[in-house]
């Protein structure tokens, strides 16, 4: 059986980094937000695990690196939504665009 | 094995008890904040003694770990300013429902740190970044009924998961190219082919970031507007300075191959942020607000350092953070003590301040003057040397456009200070009374403000400790 | 004779006085001070006269010659190892004469002064003014170094300066002094100029050396001053002229005299002192001490030759104009020292060619005396009348008949009508002038008739024409310390022609024969007698004929009354020219372009920072979008462009 | 001799002054100190002429201590003429400004403290050898002019004083540029190894301007001046007097020792730019005097013109300019430190500094208005006062520069000698001459503490006046040696 490319792989990751990108910057709701960082950090998941099984197999360090990757984001996710239901406590939204108070 | 374990990691050891001292604490029978933070406050200190006492270098966790004297130094300045940070906060905490909590967070942030400065593995790079990121963004949000404060926190928490999304985005493209995550080894492997230039890029980026390098500040100002004083000191000094360390090492061992890329990009990164620092500074009314944005210029000024790349810049580098951790805490604390009694933030209500609190303007003048990089003040010995490390290259654009520099925000310092001395107020602020800590604090500071300039041993030893390794 | 130790205090002596006055005067010695200046002066004066004449007939002359001695040189500022101001005392025939009259007219102001000035406020410090004027004078006529008088020159300068406002709270007076001492600045920035010129090329500041150098044709210094020359013009003649601008501010010679006749706002005395008889000559002396050089360069010679002449010409003119008593003497004066200034330019270095040298050394010598007898004796007259003006006057011979005669024999002197004292000098300059330009000489003539006329009229009209109204019988000569000036002045003045000055005082030290011819003096006396009648005629009694003389004059006595408009010009020059065209617009520029551009910075930067803050737009996305775009701009600088 | 009591001696006083209590124990501090420095100063320059007399170095009282090893930078110390010179005039005007500032009631604690910084920065700055702690003290003379002129100040004194520390600190932004070039091509701070080396001319001429416009802009070099007007006008007496007396010549002192001495070639190649400004400073600041009302701008404008002087002499490169500039540096100290004082004591009388709204002062108060018209004549260069010395010298010596540009720049100069007499004759004229303002006939004279004051000024001004030859044999020896320097350059260049 054929095996698919690298390249196709790292197309893929690519595309779902930038698509998580476009989403960070567009969404003005604040979950959908850290949805859009957690596309991008899977995306550098992909990667290692990609680089990992194609270039460097005789190592493990891609996998562990994703498994790690894994874990932050569930804590960051955890402290970014505590924080975004406290901000919902004091502004009654979640609209990105409603905390914009400190500027300049 | 576990004695040389426990020697190497002692810091990392001390700060991981204190978390679970207070925590055991908070499960006994519910004490008074004053407790807490004297307690806390000793342990601190203790913390920080142990951190002069038998210092060896070495190995752990294949490479994963390492440490040596320079890097328990660095550690110690840290501790030095977590310190003085916590002996500031007195005066706000005292009446604040979640101490522990807020010391368990600081904490763990600053273990986080330590296992940054002394990774010598991306994997555990990336460990100690995030670990310290994600407390702080926590306690950015420590004052939870001000809408500013969950704000800012809103605001530090998304940009930095952003931007270390980009920093693994690199690193993984670092890996794909490089098969390796050890420091010691990428070297060998890195060239200028586009993929590492622009993995390199991204993790430059997530540097750029922490240490709210131009265009990667905008969170600065705000996260520090929102954030309680405390904690902006804690951002301003601690994080940053933790970050720089790191950067300087990473930058001149892994990248040493790039080291033409690098030294432009430093170059263009360093004036564009003491540019952009100072002429957002100039017109800042907050208090806070204002020391973000100096606190960014001067980032640029130690991008200049930096950008020297040879020992002296180490050295410089280093050097300039103790001062700054002296300066710019001993201004936060002049902020921290008059917003918990007052209330007030911007710099039109410190007017005719010497009128009602000498001692206090005394304290914030120095602190500004050094800021300023005013002689006796350690801040221009500081400044002196990062541009003279910087000059190492013979570039003098940059040299020339600092020092230009210098005057801007020479302006804006001495706008506080004209504040404080000069400018007639019929109601300025009432006398507010310093409690012990802070006098503390206070003098901790301006001691090291006034001796570290002038005291070169401290130069010395610290390049000696850089020309060891 | 050693003239270090008899010379060192007749310069310290004053100084000691002025210090002494200036500083405790007005507390505690008030009166006294009179009396201790007029002691001093009387020691310097008897101490000079010992001097000179132990130069002049004991030991001054070697086989025939009158030596330049040097008494003293102390180095006092070395600006280079060749070239240092030195504090010397040169003594050769005309700083021996000067310190004599200088100290001579000095004691008698002192003395004359303890009268005038009795019970004024600043008693003290008129005497301190004075001590130090005399130390300046004496200092500036004793100089070895060509820096070193211009040093005294400058001293001289602000001593008159000082006493010229010595009625400080005068706006009149103010403005006098203030422009009597910028008119000789200006010129003094001429002289600097030319010192600056001559000692780079003499190589030396000090006046012996300069001389030598030269005027030793073959000397380096000398083909190197003359060859070298700047619009055409020799640097010698350059240098020559710039020094003779100095010597011109100082004496008053046309356009540098505007400040003499205001300077009359000083205490009379003060006038006579400085204005007529001593300051004003220094810059005869000046060129009579540079003479040998100027003798070799011509065409200097002939500035000062014109300069002289026109300024005596110009204003006799005036003078002649004039109805404030001072004013015309002061004009008198100007007139006068362009008689000397033309003699020295008509004269050549040696021999018989040095007659003009010589006379108008002489002449500088007999007119300090009838000169300042003169100012005295208006002085006097001022003192009892209250005015200046000869309106106020009259008939005033019986009242003062010892003023009366002496301004009768000083005024006989200055016409020049033997055997007064400025008969034989004026006799001298008019055959010196006779046998180099005639042109000149019949410009002497002229001004001589003039010089007769315009005193004459000033004596008639203070003491004939009307006969006075009310007689208060009390002698109005003032005191004795006034009188017994006056008549020494006036003996002085009669016999002072007598000296056998050409014997003494001539270019080359060596005496000079001189004849008087009858003949070529009937022409002078004639015209001076004329001019005499016509005097006596228009004013001795009080009729019309003086208006009538006037208005045939018509517009030119109108101009000669307003002295030619000489000041007119000089305010438009310094008031609308400099101030609105230069001062005004520098100040403007300053503030308004060179500062605010400064301020413009600020205030750029000010803008710089309100223009870009909408960066900071508090929208996390649009950090996040920052972040971005930053990678991306770094990504294509360095992975695209930088290749 | 040990140099470095010379920075310890006002800083301990400082540091003594802050422990005091009240107006009166502090003020008595601050004298002693002062005179302390002064006795201080004296024996340093009686050590001066015995060790010079002996051996002559260049440097005498060297003493060398490292202090940051690893940028090679030492505390190095050591006096040779110029210095010593300096440091008398620091002294004088240090003990006048003192005395003059005797009756400062409004927060005196701090006032003192700052003069004594002050100080303490002028005597480091002109021993030092080593370039960065020449910087370093250099700077430590700036801010606390910044809060003088801020907090005791008069007039807008907060545009004043933050325009000052802005410009000031531009200079010495970019006297660091220079500093940094110079450190770059010799890897040390020391003047001495520095002098003793040669930097390539491209180097030089690259740098030259950065430190010498750094220096110049301290000692108002045009047209970098426009603080010195705002400052000494807004600055308290004594303020002024340090302003102008001793900071101006930090510049001036610099543009010497580190631009001139240590970049010869460079001196030589830009000297006809320095000599064009430097004209021009000296005609354009005599003119905008002469439109000047309030005696402090007078006097603030008239500064300009006289440091023109200093630079001039210093960018003719003769033996004599250089000799006239120092001399100018010093006699203008003195006189300005002078000026001030009187207009200060004018000042606090009377409360207006409008030349119009004096006048007749010599009547009320004969002292100040002596003082007044002293300072006046010294500053019109009359014989006998330091300013015709100086400005003499200077004249001399640009001469002996045969370039005609040069000649005509000299002559220029020497024409600022009338100007300079106008506008200093006006306000005499106008306000210690001239019928007296009826409501200033109550004015009482100088107090014993201000008669003390001018006269230690006006007796540095008169010696000096009547015996230069002190002095010229003081700075002589050593500004020869400057010039040794240029003079190889420039026949080299030949």
């Amino acid at each position: 059986m054929s095996t698919v490319p690298l390249t196709h792989i790292l197309f893929v990751s690519t595309a779902l980094f930038f698509t998580g990108m476009y989403g960070l910057f567009t969404r003005r709701n604040m979950i959908t937000i850290l949805m859009s960082v957690e596309l991008i950090l899977n995306s550098v998941n992909i990667n290692f695990v990609a680089f990992n099984k194609y270039l460097y197999p005789q190592k493990m360090e891609g996998i562990f690196f994703t498994i790690f990757i894994i874990t932050i984001a569930a804590a960051e996710a955890a402290v970014a939504i505590a924080i975004v239901i406290n901000l919902y406590r004091t502004h009654k939204s979640i609209d990105v665009d409603d905390a914009t108070e400190m500027k300049w | 094995m576990w004695t040389d374990f426990l020697i190497l990691m002692k810091q990392e050891m001390a700060v991981v008890a204190m978390v679970f001292i207070l925590l055991f604490m908070k499960l006994g029978k519910d004490r008074s904040n004053e407790s807490y933070m004297n307690v806390i406050n000793v342990l601190l200190l203790l913390n920080l003694i142990l951190g002069f006492v038998c210092n060896r270098e070495g190995i752990l966790f294949n490479e994963m770990f390492r440490t040596n004297k320079l890097i328990v130094l660095e550690k110690n300045i840290l501790n030095l300013a977590m310190l003085i940070i916590s002996l500031q906060s007195w005066s706000w905490l005292k009446t604040h429902k979640h101490v522990p909590e807020f010391y368990i967070l600081l904490l763990s942030s600053l273990l986080g740190m330590f296992f940054m400065i002394s990774s010598g593995n991306l994997l555990m790079f990336y460990l100690g970044l995030e670990m310290s990121t994600i407390p702080v963004a926590a306690a950015v949000n420590f004052d939870l009924a001000k809408r500013r404060s969950s704000e800012g926190a809103m605001k530090l928490i998304f940009s930095s998961a952003f931007s270390s999304a980009c920093l693994l985005f690199g690193i993984s493209m670092l890996y794909g190219t490089t098969g390796t995550l050890v420091f010691t080894e990428l070297p060998q492997h890195i060239s200028n082919n586009p993929l590492q230039l622009f993995a390199f890029i991204l993790i430059i980026a997530g540097f750029a970031f922490k240490i709210s390098v131009a265009p990667f500040h905008l969170w600065t100002a705000d996260v520090y507007e929102g954030a309680p004083v405390s904690v902006t000191s804690f951002l301003s000094v601690i994080s940053k300075g933790a970050v720089l360390f790191v950067f300087v090492s990473v930058l001149y061992t892994v990248f040493s191959p790039l080291a033409k890329v690098w030294y432009n990009m430093i170059f263009i990164l360093s004036l564009l942020t003491i540019a952009i620092g100072n002429l957002f500074a100039i017109r800042q009314e907050n208090f806070k607000r204002f020391l973000a944005f100096s606190s960014i210029a001067q980032v640029g000024f130690i991008l200049v350092g930096v950008s020297g790349g040879t020992d002296i810049s180490t050295t410089s580098v280093i050097y300039f953070v103790l001062i700054y951790v002296f300066s710019n805490l001993a201004a936060f604390g002049v902020v921290s003590v008059v917003t918990s009694a007052t209330g007030k933030e911007n710099i039109s209500d410190y007017k005719g301040l010497y009128k009602t609190n000498p001692a206090l303007s005394w304290v914030l003048a120095i602190a500004m003057f050094s800021l300023a990089g005013v002689p006796p003040t350690a801040g221009f010995f500081g400044k002196f040397f990062l541009l003279i490390a910087g000059a190492g290259k013979g570039n003098y654009i940059l040299i020339s456009i600092a020092a230009l520099n210098i005057i801007i925000s020479l302006y804006y310092y001495l706008r506080v200070v004209k504040a404080i001395f000069m400018d007639a107020n019929s109601t300025p602020l009432p006398s507010v009374r310093i409690p012990l800590m802070s006098k503390l604090a206070f003098a901790v500071c301006i001691a090291g403000v006034i001796s570290i300039g002038v005291a070169s041993p401290v130069y010395d030893y610290i390049y000696s400790l850089i020309v060891l390794n | 004779m050693n003239y270090q130790q008899y010379l060192l205090p007749v310069l310290l002596l004053p100084l000691a006085c002025f210090l002494l006055l200036g500083l405790f005067g007005k507390k505690y010695l008030k009166n006294a001070s009179g009396v201790i200046g007029t002691a001093s002066m009387l020691v310097v004066t008897v101490i000079s006269v010992l001097v000179a004449g132990n130069y002049f007939f004991a030991d001054g002359k070697i086989d025939g010659v009158y030596q330049h001695i040097i008494a003293y040189k102390y180095s006092w500022l070395a600006f280079s190892p060749t070239m240092s101001i030195d504090m010397g005392a040169i003594v050769d025939p005309i700083s021996m004469m000067m310190i004599v009259v200088v100290s001579f007219i000095s004691l008698m102001v002192h003395i004359f002064s303890l009268g005038y000035m009795k019970g004024e406020e600043r008693f003290a410090t008129y005497y301190a003014y004075l001590s130090l004027f005399t130390f300046s004078m004496l200092g500036l006529v004793l100089s070895s170094n060509i820096f070193q008088i211009y040093i005294f020159w400058e001293l001289v300068g602000a001593s008159s300066f000082l006493l010229i406002g010595f009625y400080y709270n005068k706006p009149s007076a103010v403005a006098a002094s203030k422009k009597a001492f910028i008119v000789t600045r200006f010129a003094d920035f001429g002289f600097l100029i030319g010192i600056l010129v001559l000692s780079f090329y003499g190589g030396t500041l000090d006046f012996n050396t300069l001389i030598q150098r030269l005027t030793a044709p073959q000397s380096g210094e000398y083909i190197a001053i003359t060859t070298a020359s700047f619009l055409g013009i020799s640097m010698l003649t350059w240098g020559l002229s710039l020094v003779f601008i100095g010597g011109a501010g100082k004496s008053a010679m046309f356009p540098l005299h505007i400040w003499l006749p205001d300077a009359m706002e000083g205490p009379t005395p003060v006038s006579a002192l400085i204005h007529a008889a001593t300051m004003v000559v220094a810059g005869v002396y000046l060129v009579a001490r540079l003479f040998p050089v100027f003798a070799i360069d011509v065409s200097a010679l002939q500035v000062v030759t014109w300069v002289g002449a026109i300024s005596a010409f110009i204003a006799a003119i005036i003078a002649c104009t004039q109805t404030d008593i001072k004013r015309v003497l002061a004009y008198s004066t100007m007139s006068q020292i362009g008689y000397m200034m033309f003699a020295l330019g008509v004269s050549r270095y040696g021999g018989e060619s040095g007659l003009g040298y010589t006379a108008s050394l002489f002449h500088l010598f007999t007119h300090a005396f009838f000169k300042s007898l003169l100012f005295l004796g208006a002085g006097v007259i001022i003192h009892f009348v209250h005015s200046n003006d000869l309106k106020d006057m009259g008939g005033l011979r019986k009242l003062m008949p010892v003023t009366h005669i002496a301004f009768l024999v000083a005024c006989l002197a200055i016409a020049g009508v033997p055997p007064f004292a400025g008969f034989f000098s004026k006799e001298e300059i008019l055959t010196a002038s006779f046998h180099s330009n005639k042109v000149i000489y019949g410009i002497a003539l002229f001004t001589a008739g003039l010089t007769a006329f315009y005193m004459f009229r000033l004596y008639f009209s203070i003491f004939w024409r009307k006969e006075p109204g009310v007689h208060s019988t009390h002698h109005a000569d003032g005191t004795t310390s006034m009188k017994i000036p006056l008549i020494i002045l006036m003996i002085c003045s009669i016999g002072a022609g007598f000296v056998p000055f050409t014997k003494m005082v001539t270019s080359d030290g060596v005496a000079l024969e001189t004849h008087m011819d009858i003949l070529f003096s009937l022409v002078p006396i004639t015209i001076v007698m004329l001019a005499i009648f016509f005097a006596a005629r228009m004013y001795k009694k009080e009729n019309g004929s003086a208006d009538k003389m006037a208005a045939t004059f018509g517009n030119f006595y109108k101009a000669a009354t307003k002295k030619f408009y000489v000041d007119e010009i000089y305010l438009f020059v310094t008031r609308k020219v400099i101030f609105n065209l230069i001062g005004r617009p520098a100040a403007w520029i300053d503030r308004n372009i060179i500062d605010a551009f400064v301020n413009g910075v600020a205030t750029a930067t000010g803008s710089i920072s309100v223009f870009i803050k909408g960066w900071q737009s508090g929208k996390v996305q649009t950090y996040a979008l920052c972040f971005f775009s930053g990678i991306a701009g770094l990504a294509i600088l360095f992975i695209y462009l930088w290749k | 001799m040990n140099l470095t009591l010379l920075i310890v001696v006002p800083f301990l006083t400082a540091i003594a002054i802050l422990f005091c209590k009240g107006l009166k124990q502090v003020r008595s501090v601050s004298f002693a100190g002062a005179v302390a420095q002064l006795v201080l100063v004296g024996f340093l320059l009686t050590a001066y002429w015995q060790q010079h007399a002996s051996g002559s170095t260049q440097f005498l009282f060297e003493s060398i201590v490292t202090w940051f090893k690893p940028l090679n930078i030492n505390y190095h110390v050591g006096v040779d003429g110029i210095s010593v010179a300096m440091i008398i005039l620091t002294a004088l005007v240090v003990l006048a400004g003192t005395l003059v500032s005797w009756t400062t009631e409004q927060l005196s604690k701090e006032f003192f403290f700052l003069l004594m910084l002050l100080s303490t920065g002028a005597y480091g700055f002109f021993i030092s050898l080593d370039l960065f702690t020449m910087f370093f003290f250099l700077e430590v003379a700036v801010v606390p002019k910044f809060l003088l002129i801020g907090i005791w100040g008069s007039g807008k004194k907060e545009y004043s004083a933050m325009k000052l520390a802005l410009m000031l600190m531009a200079g010495s932004a970019l006297v660091f540029v220079g500093l940094a070039g110079i450190y770059f091509h010799t890897h040390t701070f020391d003047v001495v190894q520095i002098a003793g080396m040669q930097i390539p001319l491209s180097v030089q001429k690259m740098f030259f301007p950065f430190a010498f416009i750094g220096f110049g802009i301290f000692t108002a070099l045009f047209p970098f001046h426009t603080w010195v007007p705002d400052g000494h006008s807004s600055a308290p007496t004594a303020a002024s007097m340090f302003l102008a007396g001793i900071s101006m010549k930090l510049g001036g002192y610099g543009c010497l020792r580190v631009a001139t001495y240590l970049m010869p070639d460079a001196a030589h190649a830009y000297s006809w730019i320095i000599i064009l400004l430097a004209t021009i400073a000296i005609i354009y600041g005599a003119f905008a005097t002469m439109m000047q009302t309030d005696l402090k701008y007078i006097n603030a404008y008239s500064s300009v013109s006289h440091c023109g002087f200093v630079l001039l002499g210093i960018g003719m490169l003769t033996r004599t300019s250089i000799n006239g500039a120092v001399l100018q540096m010093v006699s203008h100290g003195l006189m300005t430190a002078l000026f001030f004082a009187a207009i200060g004591m004018i000042y606090s009388r009377t409360h207006t500094r409008q030349v119009a709204q004096l006048g007749g002062l010599l009547k009320v108060t004969p002292f100040i208005s002596t003082v007044f018209i002293i300072a006046g004549f010294c500053s019109l260069g009359l014989p006998g006062f330091s300013g015709f010395v100086a400005e003499m010298t200077v004249f001399m010596g640009s001469w002996q520069n045969p370039d005609g540009w040069y000649r005509f720049a000299t002559i220029l100069a020497c024409a600022s000698i009338v100007v300079t007499a106008v506008y200093i004759l006006r306000a005499t004229g106008r306000s210690i001459m001239g019928p007296l303002n009826a409501s200033h006939a109550k004015l009482t004279d100088a107090t014993w503490n201000e008669k003390l004051a001018a006269g230690i000024l006006i007796a540095g001004i008169v010696i000096m006046g009547l015996a230069p030859f002190l002095l010229t044999k003081l700075i002589t020896p050593s500004t020869d040696i400057i010039m040794n320097k240029v003079l190889t350059i420039m026949t080299i260049q030949k």
